[in-house]
Parts: C-alpha cells; sequence; structure tokens
C-alpha cells in the first residue's frame, strides 16, 4: 500500500535555491529600489472607488417616505419611522440597523427618488450594538445626493389631469409611437387617454396639442424593479381618500367624479361623490394606498397587507 | 584582559568592600563569633572561591548578552521576513529604532497570559520539559566566546573552556529529550507524533552533523573554541570543507527545526506539533529557545568553518563574531522563508540516505588533507 | 452501443467527436433507449433546449433505468439529486449528465407523501452517496439499500427534516 | 504505533472552514478516513423559500466566500431560466469579464491557502497581494470586496466603470508576468516536486464515477468544461481552451489550476475588448411563472447547479443548490487511503474547499 513513493528521486539539496532566488529579488525590489506593497492602514488609506457601498446617508428633501427600502432590504434591517420635521412638517422616514446591514444596495436601487446613498464611509464598529441603529436623524444628509454623479435615468411621462380631460382623443390622434389608447372610464360613461408606458419615447406631443392643459410633462427616475401596480375598482370606492392622504408620491388625487350623483327626489341630479384618481406614472408601487384602503375598493397582487 | 579577570578583578572587589565588615564584627564580636567571621572572610577571599563567582558573573553576563541577541534576532528575522514577503515587519512599536520594541511587546504579553496547564497532562514532564530546553540551550551558548578576550573561562590563560565545541553540541543535541517529554506528556495525539517526529528527525540529522564537526576536528587538532579559531588564521575552513559547510548548515536546519524541516511543528497538519498544549509564557520560552538554537547554530558555524572572529580590524573581534553568526542565520531564515516542508519519510531519506554518505566523503576529504600534511 | 459508453471521457481521444450519421443524434438515441428500455413507466419526454432532456420515469424502474444510463448510454456523471415537496407528494429530480456527448437529461420520478422511499443509486454512481443522504437529512427521503443512510449536514439526533412545508422554524 | 483515529478539525490549520476530517493512522499511514461536514449548516435552502427572488442574490453571494460572484451569477442565470428572460450583450460580456476575474482570485485565494498548507508562508502572501489587484477591479466594478452583489435578473447591477477596460488589460499583464514568477517559488522548488508528485491520485474513472467535478475532473484527465462543452454565457464566442492534466495527482492539480489563470486572463482580455455598447440591465417581471429552472455553470471548484421550482408568486417554492465541492469532498478517501498524514494537507488543500459553499 505504498503510493508515496515519488517518481523522480530526492537529491541532496534539490532545487531550494530558485525559490531563493525568487525571495531575493523580491528582496531587493522591496528594500533597495522600492518600498513593500503594504498600505499602512490607519495612517494611509487606499481610495474607495465611488460604487463603494459603505454607510447610507438619506436625502430627507428627496425622500418621500415610501417605504420601498424598507420592503426590499433582505435582513429587515430598516424600518420606518415617524418624525416632526420643522422644515418638512410631519414625516415618515427610514432608519437603518447597521449591525444587521449586509450592503447589498438594494435600498439604494429600489429608492424611486434616489434619495438614499451609500457612501464610501467603511469605518462604522462600535462597542455598543444600540450605536449602530442609526435613525433617520443621523442619516440625514441633505447635501450628498447632489455630489455624486446620477446613474439612474431620469424620464419625463404624460401625466393626466382628469379633471379637466374632455376625452377629445386630440392627443391618441398626435402621438407618433401610437401609444395613447382612449378607454372608456368604467361606470361613468366617459372616456379617458390611457398611456402605454413601455412604448412612451417622453417627445410631448400630447401635451402640446392637449387644449385643455390636462396632460403635464413629469420626470420620474426609471425604476430598475417591476413593482406591483394598485388596480383600482371604482365601485367599491366610497371617497373617504384615506388612499390619497397614504399615497407617498402623491398620484392619487380626490375628484368630483361624473356619474356617480344621487338622483335626488325631484329627478335632479345631485352634486357628484369624490372618487380617487390614480396616476399610474407616478406610482412607486409601495402598496401603502392598498394597506390604508379599508373598503378593498383597491387590489395588489403579490403585496401582504 | 579577558572576560575572566574582569569578572575576577570585580568580584574581588566587591569580596574585600564585604570583607571590611566582617573583619570588622571579627574584630568587635566576642571571641566564638570573631572567629567565624574572621574565617568567613578568609574564605571568601581565597582564590578558588573568587575564582568560581567570577565564572558566575560570566555566565550571567553572557546569559543576558544571549537574550539581547534573541530579540535581535528575532528582530531580524522578522525584518527580513517581512522585505522578503512584501510587508513592512515590525513597524510602530519603537518607530524610531526600526520596531525593534514590538519583541519586548509580544514578550510582555506573552509573559502576562494564564499559564494553563491541562488537566490530563503528566505534570512533572510538562513542567520539566521547557526547562531542560531552555537551559540546554543556555549552555551551549555559555561555552561559545565571541573572542579570545570575551566568553566563559575558567582561568586567566586564554584557553576557554577547555573542548568547549564537544559540551556545545552535547548540550546541544539534549534537546530532543526534552521536545520528547514535551511531546509525550501533553497527552495529546498532535503533540506526541510531533515529539516522534523531532526525536526521529534530531537523531538521525545529529550523526551527518557530527561528522561534519569531526572533520573539523581533525583539521584543527582541537576540540576547544580557540584551537579551531586559531587553525583558521590562514584559510577558512568553508573553503577546503566546503561540502562539510553545506551538509552542515542543512542539518543545521534540520536541528533547530527551520522550514524544510519543521516537520515537528508543521502548523498545518499537527495544529502546532509538541508545542500545541503550552501557552503563555511557556510557549514564549519555547520560541524564544528556537531562535536561541537558531543563534547558536549561527555562531558553531561561524566557528567551525568561517574564521570565527577573524577579520580585518577594523572593527573589532566580537562584532566580526556577531556579524558572521548574523549572516548565517539570515541565509537559514532565507531558506526558511522560502521552501515548503518536507513529508517526514523524505526527511529521513534525505538525513540516512543522501546527507550521511556526504559528510562521510567530507571526512574522507578532511583525512586526506591531513595526510598531505597541508593543516 | 456498450463500447461505445466505455470509452467515454477520454482526454485526448474523446476530445472530436466522430462525423455522426444520420439518426445518430445524440438525444434521440437517449429517448429511443429509454423509451426502448421502458415503454411504460418513461413518460412525458420534453427538450428543454439544446442538449437538456427531461423524462419521467415511475420510481420502480428508476434504478434499472439509471443503470441503462450509466453503463450503455455512457451518463458517466450525476450530478445533482434535488428533493421536492408538492401536496401530492414528493418529486425526486436526478440531473445526469453525459461527458462525451454533452447532454444533460433531467429524470423526474414521484414518490406518494405516506411512503417516501426510492431504490439508491448510490451503487451506480458514487458521488450519489452524500446527495442521497442530504435528501435524507433534509426532505426524510428513504433511500433503499443505501450504504450508510445517516444525517449528514443535520446533528445525528435531530428528528425533524426542515425543507418540508410542514416544518416551521 | 497502534491505530489510532485523528480527528482532524473541525478547528485545525488544514481545513478550511469548519469541517472534520476524521483519519484511522497506522503509525503515520492513513488507512481510513471520513470526512464530517454541516458545521456550517445555515439552512439556505429553506431561508430562500421566504424571500423574495431579488433578496435571493446577495444570500446567494454568501454561499462561498471565495468565489461569491459566480454563485449569484448561477442563481441569475438559474431564474433567468425560469423567467425565459434575455439578457442583453453588453451585460453578458460584463459579467464573463467578472466571472473570470472572479476566477482568477478564487484560484489565487487557493494557492495562498496551498502554498500555506504546504508550509510556504512566502505563496500565501505572494497569492494575496495579487488577488488584490482582482479584488480591487471586481470593487471598482461592483461596490464590494467579497460579497459583490452584481448580477442581476437580465443584466448586471452597474455599467462598468471609467478606465475599466485599461485598468483590467493592466491587471492581466500583471498577473501573467506574476504566474510566470510563481513557477519559481512552486514548480522550481524540489520541495514542492516532493509533495505533490505521485501523492493523492484518483484514477479517471474513479473521478466520473464519484462526482468530482472542476479542476479535479479535468486534472485526471476528463477534459469537460462547462463553458466550453455546454456554453452558457458569451463563452462560445471567447476563445479559449480549457486546462487538463492526465496524471491525476496534486501536482496535476495545481498545474490545472494554474493554467486556468492564464486561460482566464486571455479572456478577460477578450471580453473587455469585445464588449459591445448597449443597455446593461433589463427589467425583470415581479412574479416568476410555475414551472422549473436549472442553472449549470463552472464554478473556480467545479459544476454549480442551481434548480429553482416557481409558482407564481413572487418567492421561490423550491431552490436546490448542488455545490460541486460537497460531492468531491466525499470521494476524499479515495484519495486519501494509503498516504501519509503529512499528505492530507497538500490533498485535501488541493480540492480547494470551501465549507460555506459545500454546507449551505
Amino acid at each position: 500500500m505504498v503510493l508515496t513513493a515519488s517518481k523522480k528521486k530526492p537529491s541532496t539539496l534539490g532545487f531550494v535555491l530558485r525559490p531563493m532566488r525568487r525571495t531575493g529579488a523580491q528582496v531587493y525590489s522591496s528594500l533597495i529600489a522600492g518600498k513593500p506593497n503594504t498600505v499602512l492602514y490607519p495612517y494611509q488609506k487606499l481610495d474607495l472607488p465611488p460604487t463603494y457601498r459603505g454607510k447610507h446617508t438619506l436625502d430627507f428633501k428627496r425622500c418621500i417616505g415610501c417605504s420601498n427600502c424598507v420592503q426590499i432590504c433582505p435582513n429587515d434591517c430598516m424600518w420606518m419611522e415617524k418624525l416632526e420635521d420643522p422644515e418638512l412638517g410631519k414625516i415618515e422616514r427610514p432608519g437603518v440597523d447597521l449591525g444587521r446591514c449586509l450592503f447589498c444596495g438594494f435600498c439604494v436601487e429600489i429608492c424611486p427618488t434616489v434619495a438614499i446613498h451609500e457612501t464610501v464611509e467603511f469605518e462604522l464598529a462600535d462597542q455598543d450594538r444600540s450605536k449602530l441603529r442609526l435613525g433617520p436623524k443621523e442619516l440625514r444628509d441633505d447635501k450628498y445626493a447632489d455630489t455624486v454623479k446620477e446613474e439612474r435615468q431620469k424620464r419625463s411621462l404624460p401625466v393626466l389631469d382628469l379633471s379637466k380631460c374632455t376625452g377629445c382623443e386630440k392627443c391618441a390622434g398626435e402621438c407618433p409611437e401610437m401609444c395613447i389608447a382612449m378607454m372608456p372610464i368604467e361606470g361613468v360613461g366617459k372616456q379617458k387617454p390611457e398611456i402605454n408606458l413601455s412604448k412612451c419615447t417622453s417627445c410631448g406631443k400630447c401635451v402640446i396639442v392637449c387644449s385643455e392643459k390636462a396632460l403635464t410633462m413629469t420626470e420620474v427616475y426609471e425604476s430598475y424593479f417591476e413593482m406591483p401596480e394598485p388596480k383600482f375598482i371604482l365601485k367599491n370606492c366610497t371617497g373617504c381618500s384615506a388612499c390619497a392622504k397614504a399615497c407617498p408620491a402623491d398620484c392619487i388625487y380626490m375628484m368630483d367624479m361624473p356619474g356617480t350623483e344621487k338622483v335626488l327626489k325631484d329627478g335632479k341630479k345631485g352634486k357628484p361623490k369624490k372618487r380617487a384618481v390614480f396616476v399610474l406614472e407616478k406610482c412607486v408601487g409601495c402598496g401603502k394606498c392598498f394597506r390604508a384602503c379599508k373598503f378593498e375598493s383597491i387590489e395588489m397582487a403579490g403585496v401582504k397587507r | 584582559m579577558n572576560l575572566f579577570e574582569f569578572c575576577y578583578g570585580i568580584i574581588h572587589w566587591l569580596v574585600d568592600l564585604v570583607n571590611h565588615l566582617w573583619y570588622w564584627l571579627g574584630d568587635h564580636l566576642p571571641r566564638v563569633f570573631g572567629d567565624f567571621f574572621n574565617w568567613a572572610g578568609d574564605l571568601a577571599v581565597s582564590h578558588g572561591n573568587i575564582a568560581l563567582f567570577a565564572i558566575l558573573a560570566e555566565a550571567v553576563i553572557m546569559f543576558v548578552i544571549a537574550l539581547v541577541n534573541v530579540l535581535n534576532f528575532i528582530w531580524i528575522d522578522r525584518k527580513w521576513m517581512g522585505r522578503m514577503f512584501d510587508f513592512y515587519g515590525p513597524y510602530y512599536v519603537g518607530y524610531r529604532i526600526g520596531g525593534w520594541l514590538q519583541n519586548l511587546a509580544d514578550g510582555i504579553k506573552l509573559f502576562v497570559k494564564e499559564i494553563i496547564t491541562p488537566a490530563k497532562v503528566d505534570k512533572l514532564g510538562f513542567l520539566i520539559a521547557p526547562v531542560i530546553l531552555v537551559s540546554s540551550s543556555v549552555l551551549a551558548l555559555s561555552t561559545i566566546p565571541f573572542s579570545p578576550r570575551f566568553g566563559v573561562f575558567t582561568s586567566d590563560l586564554d584557553t576557554g573552556v577547555p573542548a568547549g565545541l564537544l559540551i556545545a553540541f552535547a548540550f546541544f543535541a539534549i534537546a530532543p529529550f526534552s521536545i520528547l517529554i514535551a511531546g509525550w506528556s501533553s497527552n495529546n495525539k498532535y503533540t506526541l507524533i510531533g515529539g516522534m517526529r523531532s526525536a526521529a528527525q534530531m537523531m538521525s540529522y545529529e550523526i551527518p552533523l557530527l561528522l561534519c564537526v569531526a572533520s573539523v576536528f581533525l583539521l584543527s587538532g582541537s576540540f576547544g573554541f580557540l584551537g579551531v579559531v586559531n587553525a583558521q588564521h590562514d584559510i577558512w575552513f568553508v573553503i577546503p570543507l566546503f561540502l562539510g559547510f553545506i551538509v552542515f548548515i542543512t542539518c543545521l536546519a534540520a536541528e533547530v527545526e527551520i522550514q524544510p524541516f519543521d516537520l515537528p511543528e508543521a502548523e498545518a497538519e499537527l495544529v502546532e506539533g509538541w508545542t500545541t498544549e503550552y501557552g503563555g509564557f511557556r510557549f514564549g520560552l519555547f520560541m524564544m529557545t528556537s531562535y536561541l538554537r537558531g543563534y547558536v547554530g549561527g555562531a558553531l558555524a561561524t566557528a567551525l568553518f568561517l574564521g570565527g572572529w577573524q577579520g580585518p580590524s577594523i572593527i573589532p573581534d566580537e562584532f566580526w563574531f556577531l556579524i558572521k553568526a548574523y549572516l548565517v542565520f539570515l541565509i537559514i531564515e532565507w531558506m526558511r522563508w522560502s521552501n515548503m516542508r518536507i513529508r517526514v519519510d523524505q526527511i529521513l531519506n534525505i538525513g540516512w540516505k543522501r546527507l550521511m554518505p556526504l559528510a562521510m566523503l567530507n571526512l574522507l576529504i578532511a583525512a586526506a588533507f591531513k595526510t598531505m600534511g597541508w593543516f | 452501443m456498450a463500447e461505445r459508453g466505455k470509452s467515454t471521457g477520454r482526454p485526448e481521444e474523446g476530445l472530436e467527436r466522430a462525423p455522426s450519421r444520420i439518426g445518430e443524434d445524440p438525444e434521440e438515441r437517449v429517448i429511443r433507449a429509454l423509451l426502448d428500455g421502458f415503454p411504460n413507466t418513461v413518460t412525458d419526454f420534453k427538450k428543454l433546449r439544446k442538449g437538456v432532456l427531461r423524462a419521467k420515469i415511475e420510481r420502480r424502474e428508476l434504478y434499472k433505468a439509471c443503470k441503462l444510463l450509466k453503463d450503455s448510454l455512457g451518463f458517466e456523471h450525476l450530478s445533482m439529486i434535488s428533493a421536492v415537496e408538492y401536496d401530492s407528494g414528493f418529486e425526486l429530480v436526478y440531473h445526469i449528465v453525459s461527458y462525451q456527448e454533452r447532454l444533460l437529461l433531467e429524470l423526474v420520478t414521484t414518490t406518494p407523501k405516506d411512503d417516501p422511499s426510492v431504490d439508491s443509486i448510490s451503487s451506480i454512481w458514487g458521488g450519489a452517496n452524500w446527495q442521497e443522504r442530504e435528501s435524507y437529512d433534509l426532505m426524510g427521503i428513504k433511500f433503499n439499500n443505501h450504504p450508510k443512510l445517516e444525517r449528514i449536514l443535520l446533528p445525528k439526533d435531530y428528528v425533524y427534516h426542515p425543507l418540508r412545508k410542514d416544518f416551521k422554524g | 504505533m497502534a491505530e489510532m483515529w485523528i480527528n482532524m478539525g473541525p478547528q485545525h490549520p488544514m481545513t478550511h472552514g469548519l469541517w472534520n476530517l476524521r483519519i484511522k493512522v497506522d503509525g503515520e499511514t492513513i488507512i481510513d478516513a471520513e470526512p464530517e461536514v454541516g458545521y456550517l449548516h445555515r439552512g439556505i435552502e429553506k431561508l430562500c423559500e421566504s424571500k423574495t427572488y431579488t433578496q435571493i442574490i446577495p444570500i446567494a453571494d454568501r454561499l462561498c466566500y471565495g468565489a461569491s460572484l459566480s454563485w449569484s451569477h448561477l442563481y441569475c442565470v438559474t431564474v433567468e431560466d425560469l423567467l425565459g428572460l434575455e439578457v442583453p450583450p453588453r451585460a453578458e460580456y460584463i459579467r464573463v469579464a467578472a466571472l473570470e476575474m472572479q476566477r482568477i482570485a478564487s484560484h489565487l485565494m487557493w494557492l495562498a491557502a496551498y502554498a500555506a498548507d504546504l508550509g510556504a508562508m512566502i505563496g500565501f502572501i505572494y497569492s494575496m497581494r495579487d488577488r488584490e489587484v482582482f479584488i480591487d477591479l471586481l470593487q471598482a466594478l461592483s461596490g464590494s470586496r467579497i460579497t459583490y452583489n452584481f448580477p442581476r435578473f437580465g443584466g448586471v447591477a452597474h455599467d462598468i466603470p471609467p478606465n475599466f477596460e485599461r485598468d483590467s488589460l493592466r491587471a492581466c499583464d500583471y498577473m501573467e508576468k506574476r504566474l510566470k514568477e510563481y513557477e519559481d517559488l512552486y514548480e522550481g522548488s524540489k520541495v514542492f516536486m516532493l509533495r505533490n508528485e505521485g501523492v493523492g491520485l484518483l484514477k479517471k474513472e474513479d473521478a466520473m464515477n464519484l462526482g468530482v467535478t472542476g479542476p479535479s475532473l479535468r486534472a485526471s484527465g476528463v477534459r469537460y468544461d462547462l463553458r466550453k462543452d455546454m456554453p452558457y454565457s458569451v463563452y462560445q464566442e471567447l476563445d479559449f481552451e480549457p486546462a487538463t492534466h492526465k496524471d491525476g495527482d496534486c501536482y496535476a492539480r495545481f498545474k490545472v489550476r494554474m493554467d486556468e489563470m492564464y486561460e482566464s486572463c486571455k479572456i478577460i482580455r477578450q471580453a473587455v475588448t469585445k464588449m459591445p455598447k448597449g443597455k446593461w440591465r433589463t427589467l425583470a417581471p415581479r412574479n416568476a411563472p410555475e414551472g422549473t429552472g436549472l442553472g449549470r455553470v463552472e464554478d473556480p471548484r467545479g459544476e454549480g447547479v442551481m434548480y429553482v421550482v416557481g409558482d407564481g408568486t413572487d418567492r421561490p417554492y423550491r431552490l436546490k443548490i448542488r455545490s460541486p465541492i460537497f460531492v468531491t469532498v466525499s470521494a476524499a478517501p479515495k484519495m486519501l487511503i494509503g498516504y501519509k498524514i503529512a499528505d492530507v494537507v497538500a490533498i485535501m488543500g488541493g480540492l480547494d474547499m470551501c465549507i460555506g459553499e459545500s454546507d449551505r
């Protein structure tokens, strides 16, 4: 069972000298010709690339408090905190527990307004675990976002104000990509333009042609992730406007919806009731409206209540 | 004036100083006590006793020098290794003297660590093994003079320790015994295998080593350091006995357990070999001793082959000796850090089948030189 | 065919595949051989993409089919055994690879919930040994005639099979 | 000496990670061996069932500390197969360049550990120093040093940074120069050859039968590289040759990995220069359809396979991971028996153990 016999017989000196030549050359290059390769860490530091994922910063003015970052976090290390700001009023902003964070960068990627950034700061150790729980106030840095180059593309999309729309189909006729289709609103007897976002080239012709100024161009950051979209069921809506209050991206507004008037005793129609209207172009898919709605008038697949 | 005379003078002066007290007491105390103090004073001032104290003082001096040398050695080794590995080595502790204080810092750290004796070890063996290893290495060191004037001498004649080289090698060869004790008494499979490997390796490399030494004895006609070094006044033995020098260095590497031959403490397969169960200052002693043995090896190679303290008299003889010893040590370290570890069967093969015949050949060469009358 | 199966995977000679004759498409050859050998038990042949086949087999014929694949069709390598739990029962997916023909066969077999056991194929492919142990450990599938069916990743005294859907925390 | 069992692990310098190799020795000769894994079992497969598809990408990174990019890439390939997603060509080229950098970094880490096992700290230091070059490149590309979280479904997370092409070409030149210098340290050293030649023989038939994959399989004389034989990314458009060796001993495994580093340098050069312009990321659907997806890539350590079952929701129903090392280490007794204790480190070091992926 002796398999250890080598093919070549060992010689006395062997080629001990060849590795010694290599190390000798290294001594020459690190002692006489140059310096060692070491970076003397606490005193010298390496330059980190701008993509480096270190400690987070949060731009309070950009952040809309949509909690998408909290939802995508793989380690559940983020949470939303309600706080009152002298400038911004009552707001909701995320905090990060760096002790649990795995620095994956998903919160940065998913943020619909590019409010969270990861800086190159990496020396985060602390002797106290609770010091690693950074609330929104510790994360706040309103200037950082302007200093870095933005990688995310912005896209301008036409946004419809339904109260002004007359359903004239001018925009649909003007669109060079044929991406505007007139769709009837269910139970109202009116039609409105619906824009196919994947085809839209942001040319802005529909905005120019609209005589009622119902369409405006709005700039939105392109999302890297497909987000769930709310589906609105008009007949369940009671007009309580809870969803419009909950929506962080201002994409739900209340409007006097024609066709919802109560028929009074004298045969006249009363005042039209308020109903929610969604602007899905601006929707960030956070699911807050879905959670706020108590009348099951909003459906959202894949979001937990 | 050699070191013995220097120590003798100091001890004599000290004894005289104390004896004044003795004699004063002898004069003033009642007769019975006075006789005793006079007798003690006479005894202390006698030649034999002062010589004994002088040798003790010499030993202390040499020991302190050895400890400082060990610090130097570890520092040089780490700096040398660092540059070889493309980093700085010790740097911040003692920044102005090149990180020299790092060794002291490490020593203090090891010193203040808790000394753990595992529950199931053989207590006596476990305790005595480091003692044997350190003391034998220090004793081997004590016989090595730095120059004809500076070393442990037993009289004011410049003869040094009679047959000092033999004694040095005898002490040098005690180490496998203590390693075996350490390995066996630790009650651990890794240490046991490490101790066994160490014993096998050291025994088998002792023989070619001593054969090389024998060839030097043959050429120089002396067993002592002074005789061997003085015989190299015209030509260093490394030139006629180059083969022997190579074999000697190789065997030395195996004896002090450095890299191509550091099987007993192969950290990849045997955790830390025979030192696995030792921690804290005991481990520090082992580590210090390994460097001490490296220094002893370098000094022996210097004395045997490289002409000892002989050199141009720009710098003192003692420094010539140290420089040569450091150089030998550096070459061994260079070999250590650029090579891998060989296997246990291969190490024995190399020892018995390659180095042994070469050492015999070297002895024959030496005998031939002697017969020709060239030395 | 048997000769060819044995000569697979040779480093130099096996490099260049001999120019295939008409009808010698390796995928079809495998399908034909399996359908000939097990006409009733092999079902649902599908070609997922180039070089990847999927077939279903009843569990009582699994050992024989694997033997056939190894010995005469030249499938030298068992890549992966994955156990999936469905409501109806367990599904075992064997990914078997032929080095020479660059083929991957997904062989699917199902077991009922109350008797999760199949024949061990570790005597055919040695690499299946630990993977079967892992399936037993995490999913609780018993492999008949396995040389050492013990837990491998979890402690020996653990009682649950954690990848099952009814295991919570 | 009588026969005895020695536990090499779980806390032992030979085991890179937490695993245990029980060997039965007669004197110093091994007569039986039994690897034990599972000390690092984190239940990743179960964990993945409760995370969304996107959230699993950083978890797949954590499978292996040495080659995390190739694992997240494998996961993305698997899910793309399930979703039926096309990847834009620029993203594929970025992925290939990053993967080959990861392969070099992983092989250098193996070389470092291997050299340290054999007792040459110099090899450890040099390999780790040169690994930094590629880690820096990947850091500039992805933003992190070990767990990159770089691939996404249908693309990669970032476009390449400025000067990336110049830097990678320079890194390849540097690496090839260093690899030539390594010859002095390893093959030029008699001691290294003594330790490696004829040690840990694994015959071709055994290697295929026991499911050994990757460099260890190629070292046994089977020329099978998924990059060449079942090309999965844009590898069919690149010119390279998988390294093989016919001896099947430790030296062959060493040589195959060293040759692979040369090949990887070649691939990086081609991928970086051929890289087309265009999109590097597409929008992936949130919910996966019902069905199965299979990904199969050539990991630095062997054949990595993932099998995902989707059930129409945004979370996988089942994700099975095949770790190459898990299967390869089961073949360890075949290689170990008959050799000395000192050969254990050479043999097991030559397999490039990574416990994170093998225990999952």
